[in-house]
């Protein structure tokens, strides 16, 4: 035998890594808990109750559920080799084929039309990046562009003079509503949740604004999204499609000579990115009751960095999209709470001051502690910041995340790669 | 080979995806109940008088001259494996900076014009050089970080303009920054037009249009015949080989980010300097990202994304006597995307037929002529073609053209 | 393109025999189709020509309308006069071409003819701080909880001014009572127009915070407001047209109280009436405000019927300069 | 053996072409049940692509296959893995960043109500592990394996297949002696099930040791069978290439005084763990081959990496000629004269979709004749090219060739030759004729000896035994990132080498 050495867990993700080592679950806990107790302090100091109000928790669910669902399309597209740029284009057209089905067959046309659309959009990919073999890149911004002008085209083509209403820019308002969901007695009906959560206690009326946050009022394709992740979990690494899917992605040429149909998988796995990604705009649809044009506002980039963020794992992304939408909730609830955020990153960052010393990082330790001090210089002194700055708190916390955490992301090894059979 | 057949093959590609376009866009115009002939013909209908057609190029080559600088910016970094995809906020942000300070200045003309461009370019390239810097101190992968300094970079751009560099007066509807005074514009080229016995068009043409050209050579020379763009080109199709030859990764990225970034930086001053005079709300937003459809289409050569620039600039002054023809201008914006889609896979469709051709005679043919079947397995970018020689990327019996080259 | 059919070239065919009336229409973003003031505009061209006759050439700019100036140029190149800008971005472009011109009438919504310098530009401007007065007052008057709020699209000028008649109007009526004040993007970032999304999240946030009654000027955010009201069982302002007759899903409709209405449709029929008779000035502005009814408030649905006279008591007061609305927060 | 019995697989005029190469032409090939059949032949003599024809990766453009006596199409390796064909390739097929069990079970998994079962799959795996003595751990990642484990993962893949006939391609190119001797163990193992093994190397004296029968390609066709009782590796290499066996063995001693390369205290960190290398000091003298022998894994490539300055050092000094370059630059080391021919050509060696003359500036960036100040030198890389391929037998077209183009062997021709012509003071050389024929072996040995013998200072790393100990004047044995002995290469045997290498033997330390 030859050298066989131990190895460590394999990363889950740079924050978690950096974080919690690698004893995952319990740690988990006490993180969350950490984090909870934390916001609580900042909460009642800085008297900024949007920090963990349910009112916050439900709209960064709001935000973060559009995102989740893109990055999973780019899961499944890229844990099979296919870089997905396009998930904006196939996004795009999820907007477009839900409003188009929604207003003729209601919410349940408007999931189904919004998928197929984001389908038909990955199948555009597929074909172009499987069976042409163009570059990833090429192909996912000429479909980022030729999305935009099919949906306008379409609606030009569809929408004028259309007696249900609509015009260029939107759809006829949807049929029917989705249906939402409260947790009964908790967070609706005696609302037990929203009562000690109006008590503005500590810890206890934070947790009952998450808890109310996540529960009050949900709709189901959040029930749907949050359901996807574990059940993307289980489908590419618990089963024998999910384990072909991800060999494509790591080592198609060694796919193919066990006579995986590698092209097959690509293209699956490339139009269910597709339809993930169309439903991600089925949400947005789903919010407004109609679709507009311009309704991603580059929600599908962010996506695709949240897959990154995430490690390329589904627990990760979900992460990764949380954090953007809580960040982007925060920000557009209240100008005022972002400064409070400050506080946060101040104690944040004196900890991580802390710990770098302890671990002899001196430099480290010195450039977090100046960072620390000059956000609580600013958190006292500054009472609301402009809006300019305060619309890019996700995007700089998502950053600021990235950076201080360590980095040890591995993407798929054959992604973004051009495979042809035979030429490896 | 016979001649005829080389050629045959060389213009393959090209013609090849122009018909596929056309066949889309004309299916898309006739279920719109018009006559793609017609669209044709409008499309290229630039006017009746000398001066409305002079005027025509003038506003192709005025929307293509920013094209150029985006797509040069993307390519730049696409040759080294790094996809750039924070141009938008780069040039957003080095624009509403350099209006900002020609605006503060009054130096002798060429002077002010130069300290502009100067301002521009080191600002393009600091906001790379932070995505730069992130991904080789912490491993940020750069295509997160450069998207959301791009929001990053539009909020600051946003926050600047309404807070301290507000020039305009609190009453107008759109916030612009100060003028910047005459001494800082740029001349326009309309000189050229009389010099050449054409008629006189209405507007200016862009005088940017020689420091585009002046960057697109230099950055051609530098890529293509320098040290440094062989260590860049070789750290794009292979980082490992490229470490173990001696060049420095880290630098490297660095060193191409700052200058990905400094031609971003220019990407907004023919505006700025010809025409605008300063950095408002309405300032045009998105070339960034249509630079890097123009760099994809132009292969990531100069030549090239001067190609695609022009195409995409002449396909927006389109869009105007589409409308005139009752033809909606979404479907200019569908040819755009036809086009780049249909270009890169007649490209490769080409590429084989090339080879199944060489595989019939007895020429070496390589097994890639570039684009995208690289890929160096680092960041999605895919790998950037590789250099476009004479001959170097196609086998002896091909060396008179790439089969990709010509024609866009 | 041998062919020299010079002046009518490429036109539409539909050039009637009843009046040589050719005007050119050149959209903001989103172009017709848009439910909103494009759309609005457009109403009022095909108003003056159902009793002008005549006919109309509609352009829009592309996806980052940078071919603005091109639009305005080929029209009065094609002889299309008067050609009509809609939208205040045309602003900063306008005088060139209007210079280039001079015998072509221009007139461009939202923004001032008078500060050009040309002689040939007119500027339809509506007192959109007036009309968000008369909606301060209905919210005010209407509200139980005594806090109301404004969710505006992006932070410009044109739509501050909507937020300070808003304000103006609500304290006004009600002195002390809380309004509560959020943009959905920054200036220069236009996504706040067209994010439904975002504006249902801004909107609910004030309704939970407190607010019963919600004004929007967010352009294709303003679903999301209704959306958010609907939601929480509150109630929201339209704005621009009557956004109660246009928005096609009856749970929306029922949530919309008011609609601070501004009528393009009506100044723009107005200039080309002149326009036909002749009575164009040029380098002037043309104000839309109370007095002339340019602005004001919808009644469709009746939920502000019971406090009509108080609100044109405020009107009146309004335009007879006893209130001096604001136009910046 | 039984004549009239139909044969496990034969192949008919067998002719594949690829673009400008005719890689088969009319090829035969006749493989019985039951035996270890060897297939001989120079690099690109178009073995592997006659065995990727059996195993359905491409068709043939003509002839045809048989399989017990019937003819088969294959369409895709699937047919033919279900047609009892396994195939272990040249280059590992492995996932990296998938388990063991993963790797195996690709393709053709067990599952319980839709899932992966794994428990089954580790069942299965285990019971082939044992019963053919591979040793395998079923949840171990891949990247964490040495590459004899990773070729018993291919194995085991075959064999979970259920194959009946295993293709192996050069799969002793990368093994120690003690590996080769556990890989026949396991192919003795194999043959006594009665399974069949198509056998590929270039290591003529293993073929005669293992295999029942020889066929022997040259240029793409068959030039014969030959019988391994009967034909010595001598007779074997000339119906190859019709040259002699080449053989590593120096000539007189060369070493001079004067050293070029002192490596003092050497320690290189790995993440986390124990030092990759740890504590290594050697002299390498002008004119002197230092050898370094180790099982793969055992820090070797870190060290290169380490003197080469593509991984930074934890402790120690590294003097070339009078100067410290620990903190030096691989560029500054490499215009010092530092020359490097590395372990991985593809990886760290060449920019395969480059041209052959940009691969020749490659490493050499900032000298002539490929360079003129900040430029490049076309011209002059060119015409330099054109030499190194004259001069070192690269059999390509033209210097406007695209590297990836050429076989391994020529690639690592014109990498040595490359080298070379920069003149460097001392030469790291790491498996400088990995999986490269006799022909050019012997080739790049001439180089290897001439430019010592002009007083060049080489370090050798390599796995070939026979290569190390006729090349060294100095031998080090590499264990656990440590210097574990130093021998004589002059009264070594591979085997006691090999002993030494596993940590079987007592460490013996001689004189450095
Ligand atoms: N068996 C399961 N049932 C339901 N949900 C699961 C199951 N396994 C994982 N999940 C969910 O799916 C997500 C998987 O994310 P991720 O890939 O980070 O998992 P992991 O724990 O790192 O996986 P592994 O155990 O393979 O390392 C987790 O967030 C988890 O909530
Ligand atoms: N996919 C391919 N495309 C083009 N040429 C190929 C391809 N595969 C092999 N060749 C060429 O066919 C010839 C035979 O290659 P092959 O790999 O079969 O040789 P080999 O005998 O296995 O050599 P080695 O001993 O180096 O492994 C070579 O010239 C090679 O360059
Ligand atoms: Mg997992
Ligand atoms: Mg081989």
């Amino acid at each position: 035998m030859s050298t066989a050495t131990t190895t460590p867990a394999p990363s889950r993700g740079a924050l978690t890594d950096r974080l919690l080592g690698r004893n995952p679950q319990r740690r988990v806990l006490y993180l969350l808990l950490g984090l909870v107790v934390l916001f609580s302090a900042v909460r009642v100091i800085s008297g900024e109750q949007a920090l963990t109000s349910s009112s916050t928790f439900s709209a960064a669910l709001l935000l973060a559920v559009p995102l989740a669902l893109v990055a999973l399309g780019g899961l499944f597209s890229e844990r099979a080799g296919v870089v997905n740029i396009g998930l904006e284009g196939m996004m795009i057209l999820g907007t477009w084929g839900a409003g188009w089905a929604g207003y003729q067959w209601g919410w349940t046309g408007a999931l189904i039309g919004g998928a197929v659309f984001g389908a038909a959009g990955g199948l555009v990919h597929a074909i172009a990046t499987v069976t042409f073999g163009v570059d990833h890149v090429v192909s996912g911004v000429a479909i980022n562009i030729l999305a935009e002008g099919v949906v306008r085209f379409l609606s030009e083509l569809l929408y004028t003079d259309n007696a249900a209403g609509g015009g260029v820019t939107q759809s006829p308002p949807l049929s029917s509503r989705p249906p939402s969901f409260s947790l009964p007695v908790l967070s609706s009906g005696p609302d037990l949740l929203g009562d000690l959560e109006g008590k503005h206690w500590f810890l206890l009326s934070d947790v009952a604004g998450l808890l109310r946050g996540l529960t009050n009022g949900v709709g189901v394709l959040t029930v749907l999204a949050v359901l996807l992740i574990p059940a993307s979990y289980l489908v590419l690494w618990r089963t024998a499609f999910g384990l072909r899917l991800r060999s494509c992605g790591e080592n198609p040429a060694a796919a193919d000579s066990l006579g995986v149909p590698v092209y097959r998988l690509k293209y699956i796995a490339v139009i269910i990115s597709g339809a993930l990604a169309g439903l991600g705009g089925v949400f947005l649809v789903f919010i407004a009751t109609i679709y507009r044009e311009g309704q991603t506002g580059g929600r599908g980039f962010i996506g695709l960095a949240a897959l990154i963020f995430g490690n390329w794992r589904p627990g990760g992304l979900a992460a990764g999209a949380g954090l953007f939408g809580f960040a982007d909730a925060l920000q557009l609830r209240s100008a005022t709470a972002v400064v409070a955020l400050l506080l946060l990153i101040a104690v944040l960052l004196a900890a991580v001051a802390v710990w770098q010393a302890l671990r002899g990082k001196r430099t480290q330790a010195v450039l977090a502690a100046v960072f620390a001090a000059a956000a609580l210089v600013a958190f006292l002194t500054v009472d609301e910041l402009p809006e300019g700055i305060v619309s890019f708190t996700p995007h700089l916390t998502t950053l600021l995340v990235l950076s201080l955490a360590s980095q040890r992301l591995r993407m798929p090894k054959a992604d973004g790669l051009v495979y042809r059979r035979g030429e490896h | 080979m016979t001649l005829l057949r080389r050629t045959g093959l060389a213009l393959l590609a090209p013609v090849l995806a122009i018909v596929v376009a056309l066949a889309i866009s004309a299916l898309v115009i006739t279920l719109i109940g018009e006559n793609p002939f017609t669209a044709v013909r409008v499309m290229f209908d630039f006017g009746d008088t000398p001066s409305q057609q002079t005027q025509a190029m003038v506003v192709v080559l005025n929307r293509a001259v920013p094209l150029f600088l985006a797509g040069l910016a993307v390519s730049v970094a696409f040759r080294m494996g790094l996809f750039n995809i924070g141009v938008e906020g780069q040039y957003r942000l080095a624009t509403i900076l350099a209006a900002a300070v020609g605006a503060a200045v009054a130096l002798p003309g060429p002077l002010h014009v130069l300290l502009i461009v100067v301002v521009a370019m080191a600002v393009g390239a600091i906001w790379a050089g932070i995505v730069a810097l992130l991904k080789v101190t912490r491993g940020v992968s750069e295509v997160i970080s450069s998207i959301m300094l791009n929001f990053i970079a539009l909020g600051t751009a946003s926050f600047l303009l309404t807070g301290p560099l507000r020039g305009s007066e609190p009453g107008a509807s759109i916030i612009t920054t100060a003028d910047v005074p005459e001494s800082g514009w740029f001349p326009g080229l309309n000189g050229v037009f009389s010099v050449l016995g054409l008629a006189e068009p209405r507007t200016e043409l862009y005088g940017f249009l020689l420091v585009a050209v002046v960057v697109g050579v230099v950055v051609s020379v530098l890529i293509k015949r320098t040290r440094f763009g062989f260590d860049l080109r070789a750290s794009g199709l292979s980082p490992s080989a490229a470490t173990a030859s001696g060049v420095d990764a880290r630098g490297m990225v660095i060193k191409t980010m700052l200058i990905s970034g400094a031609i971003a930086g220019l990407i907004g001053l023919p505006d700025l300097l010809g025409d605008q005079h300063n950095y408002g709300t309405e300032f045009t937003s998105g070339l960034g990202f249509l630079g890097i459809a123009v760099a994809l289409l132009g292969r990531n050569t100069p030549v090239g994304i001067a190609l695609g620039a022009l195409l995409f600039g002449f396909l927006d002054r389109a869009a105007i006597p589409l409308q005139f023809a009752d033809i909606p201008a979404s479907v200019v914006t569908i040819i755009q995307g036809t086009i780049v889609l249909s270009v890169v896979i007649a490209n490769e469709v080409a590429r084989r037929l090339t080879r199944r051709q060489a595989e019939r005679g007895n020429a070496v043919a390589p097994p890639s002529t570039g684009d995208g079947s690289t890929g160096g397995g680092q960041g999605p970018g895919g790998g950037p073609p590789p250099d476009d020689g004479p001959g170097s990327a196609t086998g002896p019996g091909l060396t008179t053209a790439q089969p990709q080259g010509a024609g866009r | 393109s041998d062919e020299d059919d010079s002046a009518s070239g490429g036109s539409s065919e539909s050039s009637s025999a009843s009046g040589d009336l050719r005007i050119g229409l050149a959209y903001d973003t989103g172009g017709r189709g848009d439910k909103s003031f494009n759309d609005s505009a457009y109403a009022g061209v095909e108003a003056a020509i159902a009793s002008l006759g005549g006919e109309v050439q509609e352009l829009s700019p592309n996806d980052d309308a940078s071919n603005r100036p091109e639009l305005l140029t080929q029209l009065a190149e094609q002889g299309f006069d008067p050609v009509i800008a809609v939208g205040f971005a045309y602003g900063d472009i306008i005088s060139d071409i209007a210079a280039d011109f001079p015998d072509t009438t221009f007139a461009i919504i939202d923004s001032t003819g008078v500060d050009l310098g040309e002689g040939n530009v007119t500027g339809l401007q509506f007192a959109a701080n007036e009309g968000s007065f008369l909606a301060g007052v209905a919210a005010a008057l209407k509200s139980t909880t005594n806090y109301v709020g404004f969710v505006g699209g992006v932070e410009t000028p044109l739509i501050q001014s909507f937020e300070a008649g808003f304000a103006a109007g609500a304290e006004a009526a009600k002195p002390g009572i809380t309004v509560d004040v959020k943009y959905i993007s920054p200036a220069g970032d236009f996504s706040g127009f067209s994010d439904p999304a975002r504006g249902q999240i801004v909107a609910q946030g004030i309704f939970d915070a407190g607010a019963d009654i919600v004004y929007h000027a967010a352009g294709g955010s303003g679903t999301g407001v209704f959306e958010a009201a609907a939601a929480s069982g509150k109630r929201a302002i339209g704005v621009d047209s009557d956004q109660y007759q246009t928005v096609d899903d009856p749970a929306q409709q029922a949530v919309i109280m008011t609609s601070m209405l501004k009528r393009v449709d009506n100044a723009v029929e107005a200039f080309i009436t002149d326009f036909s008779e002749g009575n164009v000035e040029g380098g002037t502005d043309i104000t839309n405000d109370l007095e002339t009814e340019g602005v004001g408030l919808s009644y469709s649905g009746g939920f502000i019927d019971d406090i009509k006279t108080q609100i044109d008591e405020f009107a009146q007061q309004i335009i007879d300069g006893e209130i001096e609305v604001p136009t910046a927060p | 053996m039984n004549e009239s019995a139909p044969l496990a697989v034969e192949l008919r005029g067998i002719t594949k072409r690829f673009p400008g190469v005719v890689a088969n032409k009319d090829i035969e090939l006749r493989v019985r049940r039951g035996e270890v059949h060897a297939i001989v032949g120079e690099n690109g003599a178009g073995k592997s692509t006659l065995m990727k024809t059996l195993y359905g990766m491409h068709r043939p453009d003509e002839g045809e296959i048989l399989l017990d006596g019937t003819a088969v199409t294959f369409k895709s390796p699937a047919d033919a893995i279900a047609a009892g064909i396994g195939m272990v390739h040249q280059h590992f097929m492995l996932a990296d960043n998938f388990t063991v069990l993963e790797n195996v079970v690709l393709g053709s998994e067990p599952t319980k109500g839709g899932r992966l079962d794994r428990a089954e799959a580790r069942r299965r795996i285990r019971e082939i592990s044992d019963r053919y003595a591979l040793g395998l751990d079923p949840d171990t990642l891949v990247e964490d394996l040495g590459v004899g484990d990773r070729q018993r993962v291919e194995i085991a893949k075959v064999l979970y297949r259920g194959a009946t006939t295993l293709i192996l391609d050069e799969p002793t190119a990368v093994l120690v002696p003690q590996e080769v001797d556990e890989l026949f163990g396991n192919l003795a193992e194999l043959k006594r099930e009665g399974l069949t093994v198509i056998f590929i190397s270039h290591k003529l004296d293993e073929v005669r040791k293992v295999a029942d029968s020889i066929t022997v390609i040259r240029r793409g066709t068959t030039v014969g069978e030959a019988d391994p009782r009967t034909t010595t590796a001598k007779q074997l290499a000339e119906m190859m290439v019709g040259a002699e066996l080449p053989t590593p063995q120096t000539r007189t001693s060369t070493v001079r005084d004067t050293p070029v390369l002192q490596l003092r205290g050497v320690t290189v960190a790995t993440v986390g763990g124990r030092p990759a290398v740890d504590d290594v000091s050697l002299t390498v003298r002008e004119g002197e081959v230092v050898g370094i022998a180790g099982v793969e894994g055992n820090g070797q490539a870190e060290l290169v990496d380490a003197i080469m300055g593509l991984r930074p050092l934890a402790a120690g000094s590294i003097v070339l000629g009078a100067d410290d370059i620990a903190g030096w630059s691989t560029r500054r080391r490499r215009e010092q004269g530092l020359g490097f021919i590395p372990e991985d050509r593809h990886r760290q060696g060449m920019l395969l979709e480059a041209p052959l003359w940009e691969n020749r500036i490659l490493g050499h960036q900032t000298r002539p004749p490929a360079v003129k100040g900040a430029f490049i030198d076309r011209k002059g890389a060119r015409a330099d090219t054109e030499r190194i391929m004259r001069d070192y037998d690269v059999r390509a077209p033209g210097p406007d060739t695209l590297a990836v183009a050429l076989s391994g062997g020529n690639q690592q021709k014109l990498i040595v030759g490359r080298e070379m012509s920069a003149r460097p003071r001392l030469l790291i050389a790491a498996h400088p004729t990995r999986g490269v024929d006799v022909g050019a072996q012997s080739v790049i040995w001439e180089l290897l000896k001439d430019a010592r013998a002009e007083g060049m200072g080489i370090v050798l790393v390599s796995a070939d035994l026979d290569e190390l100990i006729g090349l060294s004047d100095t031998l080090h044995v590499m264990l656990r990132g440590a210097l574990v002995a130093t021998l004589d290469p002059a009264s070594l045997t591979p085997e006691e080498l090999g002993g030494h290498m596993t940590g079987a033997r007592d460490t013996t330390v001689g004189a450095a």
